[in-house]
This record gives C-alpha cells, structure tokens and sequence, in this order.
C-alpha cells in the first residue's frame, strides 16, 4: 500500500497531492476520496482569529503510522495520505488532507473517515484556538470520541 | 540526565517546554521522577502535570505505570490530544 | 449552498475545481469531501480497454440535482459539486468527481457518499465496457442499490 | 409528429438512435405509440423496448403507464441507468 505521512507548517496543494497519488497509483484503483479540514472563522457565535497546532516530533508522525496501520488491516486500501500542518493558521485555512484510494468506493470512504476520525483522538496534536481575544487549548469533544469508538462497535 | 518535556497546556501550566533533570541526582524511574518534579514545580504546575487525563510517553512511547528511566531518555508529559 | 452539476466530455482537474471550491466557500465551512472515480484496468481479471459512457443531455443533469436536492435537505452541506464525464473513457481516467463542503466533517462525508451512491442508481447515464474484446452494458450492482436504499433505513 | 429516442442497450437492440413517428398517423398517447412501434420494430426489438426494466420518459421526465401525447414530444426509452 502507497502510504505517505507529513507533518508540516506550510500550506499544502490538494492539485499537487491528488495528481501525486493518481501516478502512483496501479491501475486496479477505482476510487478515491479526500478530506480536508479548514479553519473556521466562527465557533460558538465567536470570531476565531487563530488556530495554533503544537505536536512532538518524533512522536506524532508514528501516532499516525499507527492510525493507517489499522485502516490497513480494515480495508483492502492502495493508498493512504495524511498531510497534517502545525503552527499559526487562520480562518479558511487548510489544516489536514486525508487522501485514500480503493478497488472500490466502499473501502475508500470508510478509510478516509476511519482515519480523520482517529486523527480527532488518537494523533498527538493539541490545538489552540483564540477567539473574542481569548487563547484556549481545545480538547477532542465527546462526540469525536464517540465517533472514533464507533468504528468497534459490532456491525461496522 | 533525564530530558523532561511539557506540552500545550502543561507548558503554559509550568511555565517552560522543558528541564533537564540529574545532573546531580538521577531519577531511576518516573515515580522517582516525579518526586524531583514536585520539589521543583509549584502545587499547581506539579497538579496539573499529574491530571488524571495527563499520559506520559517515555522516547515517544507512551507507558503506563512507573517505568526503569536511564541517562539520556526523554519524559514527556502529554495534555490530552486533538488533531485533524 | 453553492451547487454545480456538469456533465463532460473533457477530463476535469481536481485542484482546479478544489480551489475554485475554496474560494467560493464562506468561512463557515470546516470541512471538504471529495470522491473520484476512476476507470479500473480489470475486472473479473479481464483486462478494460474502453468504458463509453452515454447520458441523455436535458434529462441527465435534471437527474443529478434532484439527488443534490435529497442530500440538502438532508445534511447542512454548504456546496456540492457533481462533474461526470460521458463518452469514451480509458483505464485510470477520471470518471466522476463529487465534492461537498459543511461546517462539519460527518455532514460533508455522508453527503458526498449518498450523492456517489445515488448517482450509481438514480443519475440517467449508461456505461458500456470494452473488455477482452467484447462490449457490453453494465447495470447498477444489486450491491449499489442496495447501498443507495440504505439510506432510508432507520437510524441513517 | 413524437421524436421517439432509444438509449444505450436499446439503441443497440433497435438499430437506430431515434425514429420520427407521426407524420401520416400521430399517435395520441403512449399506448398508441406502442402500437406504431410494434409494427414498425421486429419482434425482439419490441420486445426490448417493452422490457419490465425499461423505463419511459416523456420531454425528460419518466412517466407510469399511459400518457397523452402531443405534437412535438420526445418519447424516450431508457434501460437501467449506471452512473458514477
């Protein structure tokens, strides 16, 4: 499986990445599906000005690792990418890419979201949001934990 | 010397990303670690580095319970996570 | 909701359009899916060598946004973005592209998975596939429309 | 005069894209355009066009059962569709 994992402070370009994985790709993939996630300008009726991400080299890219691990073993997948940025962002920026190709869009949507879902729980990231003048460190809600708890539950 | 980390929200509760700790006095595991750490810290800093949602990664690895330290590893006290 | 339907016979460029999506967006949305399919080389280890796809011009693109109309009321998707192509297509040629944004990541998931699942069973195209020399139609898998009727289940 | 289409697998049953239909007797609804369609098709062609998977749309949009026609509708004849 074609897997490719980086944390970085720059922007990424999701033309760039998806023509990128469209190369490597072997000629079995039939689907692919992304996920980014942006920077909201507002959040509980507040104006965010900045969205600070702190992680620990060394200890998050395997925390990642780790994640794609198990949507291999779940999913017959041909590629998993995970671009996650760290640093100062703003309102609209792009925060993290998760691209994934399958035989089938089945596989394909679920990995994604398997993934992006982990990422909200499992990644060492922590996030620091500053709205109304305010810094605050932003922890994973309960609906996030549920959502990665999910994908145990029977029947998934 | 045991290289001590704090991240996010632990670092603004202590007050700095990180001490190095033994040189005159090496802890032999994190238990004994974290006596040093309460001589050093302040009540709220040593509250909130011990939370109950704190984990505790010794090299980037994530361990539970006391765990053997030796010269030159890394101790990292993590807040809880969010990313994506 | 920013909504876009085109049917093609060109190929599409999914950083054009990712941006062209980006910039529309207001500063609400905190999340984009997209999904891509893709022309496999094999099927039932048969080796494709063309998949034709027909459509119905004035009956076809009606057909998409009624399944966009579904997923609007369905989830608080901010855009979707349906670009299928039509006419003769190659192995590893982009087929389909399907892009939603929301404020959140579980509506723009489930929105962009029940516009592909719906555009497999209810969009008026036709695909005919050249494999081991031969042509024929292929119809929706009993798979497809049992993913699309899944939709209304109870508890989706 | 009913421009009659036929898509995909059925054009291919058929032989031909479309046919006009009407110029000396103008069917008034669907029924009647059947009738047409069964003496102007071969048998197996009728038999494709008339197949319990085959769906009927009237200027575009599908129709149940019968339907009256005018001058100037599109008749079209639409196999099971397979987008995406």
């Amino acid at each position: 499986m074609l897997r490719s994992v980086r944390v970085i402070a720059e922007d990424f370009d999701v033309g760039v990445e998806w023509s990128a994985l469209r190369t490597a790709l072997h000629g079995g993939s039939g689907a692919i599906a992304a996920f980014c996630g942006l920077v909201r300008d507002r959040v509980d009726q507040e104006t965010v000005t900045t969205l600070t991400l702190e992680h620990y080299p060394g200890m998050t890219e395997p925390s990642i690792e780790a994640i794609i691990d198990r949507a291999e073993a779940r999913w017959p997948l041909d590629a998993v990418w995970v671009i996650h940025r760290v640093g100062a962002l703003s309102p609209a920026d792009q925060i993290v890419l998760v691209l994934t190709a399958s035989a089938h869009r089945d596989a394909a949507f679920a990995g994604c979201e398997f993934v992006m879902d982990y990422l909200k729980t499992d990644a060492v990231f922590w996030k620091k949001e500053t709205r109304g003048g305010v810094s605050h460190w932003v922890e994973s809600t309960h609906a996030d934990r549920r959502r990665a708890s999910d994908w145990d539950a029977p029947g998934k | 010397m045991i290289a001590v980390r704090f991240f996010a929200s632990l670092r603004d509760a202590v007050g700095t990303a990180g001490l190095d700790l033994g040189s005159s006095r090496m802890p032999a595991d994190l238990d004994g670690l974290l006596c040093v750490l309460r001589e050093r810290l302040d009540g709220e800093a040593y509250a909130a580095i011990t939370g109950a949602s704190v984990r505790i990664a010794v090299n980037q690895t994530l361990v539970e319970g006391n765990a053997a330290l030796t010269a030159g590893d890394e101790v990292a006290f993590l807040p809880p996570v969010s990313g994506g």
